[in-house]
């Protein structure tokens, strides 16, 4: 009975939905109302001179919505809150191997591959962070790719190795970087006489701001990186973390 | 002919349903998480296919690309947000679920739901703080 | 040519996001969205979003599919009936 | 212009960098953590205060995020109604964290502990921001933070019943999240905009009429989870019932109204009262479930047994008068349903402290549990009195206020229904509110249920408690320091 009832309201929210699609401007049109919107086409006109990225999506993330990207920070950070406040973080110190129970027997094979593998994903990341204003890519999609280097490394070595690694020490005070980053970063906005996140301070020299700007830029790339990447990595060994370490680590 | 025509759409509104079917109808947790997933997923192919041009190029400027021939890049901007969104909601739902598998040693929501009826006892509020 | 190759990603899709709902190994249900995330993310490359294609890969494929198998592993891997 | 013009981002942005911050204490001194939480709260409830007379009833103050102009860059919009809100967000948040610092000890001790003052922060900070935003898919993404932090809050004890809340709240509160920002992309694909107010200007040149009245509806259904609007209301009970005392405060008697408010947001600044075409038929049938709430949720508080259970049914009701108020589309029902936000946000908050009081004390939940307590815990049973009489809305009380100009603005809009189930709606609310208080008063709890040692809780838990009472009937006495500036702002709006 009540399946019934979800199938029928699924059904009518379809056909509402396709009824909508039917209506809807043309897709890929130059001329329907989101292509010919002024607000796009400056977008793509002005977005290398004004905001100095040639990536205009990084230029739309980081400057034009930066303070959209900042809740986005605030929403991975609440993750990270919320899922230690559920689960717990990981203990900090020695855990013992043999209450390790994330390691998986593995042969010599992988486990040298894994090994040899991980600085060259972890290089691929940087360059990811860095050339975020250049070509595809930015802060957020590096801490990701080096978070994923990371769940490789752990699914192989174990939480133990990993968290060797990159140990708590490091990752903790790493990872409110990102909001921290740009709540400076719209702070200077301010004491360089324009609103908060504004990138191109009024106050300087017209000719120095092009340098200003992109420094900023990158500096919030870095940020976004750095603390998305911990974010990531201190969800999954929260997740990955077993009772009985607490109980066997003295 | 415009349903043929924005098929794109018409497919991003069936993944919709399936999903939204995935987490009313499916009985277990975790395919209810996936259905969720699949439903931001198809959201997302939304916006991008509403950003699209038709033979665009990306909203890159490398080598003097014509910025009238780019996709729109706001779609993409907001959906690269859309997806940490989606990644963080993810995280916590499967750090309940795991919770939830430890308290109640199931992953049925029907199980899980069971015993609602009774009213909680004085106290529950204080009880069980691990 | 290009509608035609669109439309072979969109029926792979749908036809992944059935076989994820449907399946009753959950494990193989999460390795099936994750094929459905990296389609999506080709999709997304054809439609001329790099940025996203990247980050869907990374994320879609990537993490939340390692956060689902973390899952299945704290809790259990069948359907129960 | 002043430098009050960067008040509202540093209230935004305050308590979010207190909740980034507030780790690294936990780390070093944990006794702290507390006392260091309450300061960012403090900072924006001084700016917010220090902006009151600075924005004009029928204007508001308008901040351009990175000095781009609306359109391009994001705008951070508030009106007086927004300052409204956020003053309410920011005096309430503020007294349930005082009442915290000794409940939660209780509760949860050691991480935890940060973390629970970390997403306490998290969430008031969203909510300021997503009173104050101008832009709409900014929006979303401040609704996700409210979210996340919300669910997570719920299951903060980690208990059975909590763990299971959380996950039933999430449940539902996913998918009405992704089912906002599909509305904001039928909004889009329709208009090329996301500035609310550029928006407003598109919507009335737009051709794709269809396109735009099922993004009214999907918004409606989306925020209307959030806001527990009737036949979306089914996580609310469980989550308000079983989350901590002062979580179930913020979520009762904030989170439903800043998601209420935002449907506001959307009804009159987007689509705009002159796009009756496009919302008329969706207004409409939300008036029905809003009466329809207004009597099950009434009904249903008579019904329970378990104290917060039926503040949460009281809330389900409450949250159908602020419907009403907003379906009527006249300035007086405008009024009632900001007035009501005030009076709802204190009301409940001073009902579900008063409970927690009931909890931490004696661990008593039941209804039939309080019999006689009146004469342990006078302070705690008095403010509980005077908070029920301003939800049954008793002439001093603000409830009376709103509860007025909801019927007025009703009257004007000739829905002469919806009058009667709001009054009806009153004598529901007074058949639960004087059950209970009878129970207190003039009942004898059973031998032993009340030892002579039981008292009041602790000044710094009874004080949040009598603020909020108090301010029922301050906001009562003196309506016309509001009234009048809120009904120039509701004709400014529509």
């Amino acid at each position: 009975m009540k399946s019934v009832v979800s199938l029928l309201f699924i059904a009518a929210l379809l056909g509402l939905l396709l009824y909508v699609v039917a209506y809807m401007p043309p897709m890929g049109d130059p001329e329907n109302p989101t292509n010919s919107s002024d607000v796009t086409t400056r977008y793509l006109e002005k977005a290398e001179e004004e905001t100095h990225t040639v990536n205009a999506i990084t230029g739309i993330i980081l400057n034009y919505r930066g303070y959209d990207t900042m809740g986005e920070v605030s929403v991975i950070f609440c993750a990270l809150a919320a899922v230690l406040a559920v689960l717990g973080r990981e203990k900090r110190g020695k855990i013992y191997a043999y209450a390790d129970r994330s390691r998986v027997p593995s042969s010599v094979i992988v486990r040298t591959m894994v090994a040899f593998l991980v600085p060259f994903i972890i290089l691929f990341s940087i360059y990811t962070i860095l050339h975020g204003e250049l070509s595809p890519g930015g802060g957020f999609q590096g801490g990701a790719i080096i978070g994923a280097s990371m769940i490789i490394f752990t699914t192989i070595f174990g939480l133990y190795e990993s968290s060797e690694r990159i140990p708590q020490k490091l990752r903790f005070p790493l990872e409110g970087s990102a909001f921290i980053t740009f709540f400076v970063v719209g702070v200077l906005g301010l004491v360089g006489g324009g609103n908060f996140l504004t990138y191109a301070w009024p106050n300087i020299a017209t000719d120095l701001q092009p340098a200003v700007v992109l420094w900023l830029t990158i500096l919030v790339e870095i940020g976004i990186g750095v603390g998305g990447a911990m974010v990531l990595i201190s969800i999954l060994f929260s997740m990955i973390r077993e009772e009985e370490e607490i109980a066997v680590a003295p | 002919m415009r349903l043929l025509h924005n098929y794109q759409y018409v497919a991003a509104m069936l993944l919709f349903c399936i999903g939204l079917y995935t987490i009313i109808v499916r009985r277990n947790i975790i395919k209810k998480l996936i259905g969720l997933n699949i439903m931001e997923t198809a959201v997302f192919f939304f916006y991008i296919s509403l950003g699209y041009l038709d033979g665009g190029i990306a909203p890159i400027r490398v080598g003097g690309a014509d910025p009238s021939r780019m996709v729109n890049p706001i779609p993409q901007a907001l959906i690269l947000t859309g997806i940490v969104v989606a990644v963080s909601v993810t995280a916590l739902a499967l750090a309940l679920v795991i919770l939830l598998y430890r308290q109640y040693g199931t992953l049925d929501v029907d199980r899980l739901f069971r015993d609602e009826e009774k009213e909680p006892e004085s106290g529950t509020e204080r009880g069980g703080t691990a | 040519m290009g509608t035609a190759l669109n439309l072979i990603f969109i029926v792979l899709m749908v036809a992944t996001a059935l076989l994820a709902v449907f399946a009753r190994d959950l494990l193989a249900a999460v390795i099936i969205f994750s094929v459905y995330s990296l389609i999506m993310a080709l999709m997304w490359q054809r439609l001329q979003a790099p940025d996203l294609a990247l980050t869907e890969a990374a994320v879609g494929a990537g993490v939340t599919t390692v956060l689902f198998v973390v899952a299945i592993f704290k809790t259990r891997r069948r359907e129960e009936e | 212009m002043g430098a009050y013009r960067h008040f509202p981002i540093f209230m935004i942005t305050l308590p979010i960098l207190g909740a980034v911050l507030l780790p690294f204490l936990g780390y070093l001194r944990q006794k702290w953590v507390p006392w260091a939480a309450a300061l960012p709260l403090t900072a924006s409830t001084v700016l917010g205060i220090l902006l009151i007379g600075k924005i004009p009833s029928d204007g508001y103050l308008s901040y351009h995020m990175g000095n781009w102009e609306p359109p391009w860059g994001i705008e951070v919009r508030v009106d007086y109604m927004g300052l409204f809100l956020m003053l309410i967000v920011c005096g309430i948040t503020l007294l349930a964290m005082v009442f915290s610092r000794r409940y939660i000890a209780k509760e949860v001790s050691g991480g935890r502990l940060t973390a629970y003052y970390v997403l306490f922060l998290l969430m008031s900070g969203a909510m300021l921001g997503f009173v104050a935003t101008g832009d709409i898919f900014n929006l979303f993404v401040f609704m996700e933070i409210l979210a996340l932090s919300s669910y997570a809050l719920v299951a903060i004890t980690g208990n059975r019943n909590a763990v299971r809340a959380a996950f039933k709240y999430l449940l539902m509160g996913a998918p009405s999240s992704i089912m906002v920002l599909l509305a904001i992309g039928f909004l889009y694909s329709a208009t090329g905009s996301l500035n609310m107010a550029d928006l407003a200007g598109r919507i009335s040149e737009s051709g794709y009429t269809e396109v735009l009245i099922v993004s009214y509806i999907l918004f409606v259904i989306g925020f209307g989870v959030k806001a527990a609007l009737f036949p979306l209301h089914m996580w609310l009970p469980d989550a308000h019932s079983i989350a901590p005392s002062p979580i179930s405060a913020l979520l009762s008697g904030l989170l439903v109204e800043v998601s209420a408010f935002a449907i506001i947001r959307i009804t009159l600044s987007v689509f705009t009262s002159g796009a009756d075409n496009l919302i008329g038929g969706t207004l409409d049938a939300v008036g029905i479930f809003a009466a329809a709430a207004v009597l099950y949720g009434g009904i249903m508080a008579i019904m329970q047994k378990d104290l917060k259970m039926m503040i949460a049914y009281s809330t389900v009701s409450h949250i159908g008068y602020i419907f009403l108020g907003i379906t009527a589309l006249t300035a007086e029902g405008l009024t009632g349903a900001m007035y009501h936000m005030l009076d709802h946000g204190l009301a409940k908050a001073c009902l579900f402290l008063c409970a927690g009081s009931f909890i931490y004390v004696k661990g008593y939940r039941r209804i039939d549990d309080l019999k006689g307590a009146w004469r342990q815990m006078p302070w705690t049973c008095f403010a509980f009195a005077l908070a029920s009489l301003s939800v049954i809305g008793i002439p001093p009380t603000a409830g009376f206020i709103s509860k007025w100009y909801l019927i007025l603005g009703n009257i004007e809009a000739g829905n002469y229904l919806y009058v009667v189930i709001l009054l009806a709606g009153s004598i529901l609310a007074a058949v639960y509110c004087f059950r209970i208080i009878y129970c207190m008063f003039f009942q004898t709890g059973k031998e032993g249920a009340w030892e002579d040692s039981a008292h009041d809780a602790s000044i710094s838990m009874l004080s949040p408690v009598w603020v909020l009472s108090a301010g029922t009937l301050f906001f009562g006495v003196f309506s016309y320091l509001l009234i009048p500036s809120l009904l120039k702002a509701a004709q400014y709006l529509l």
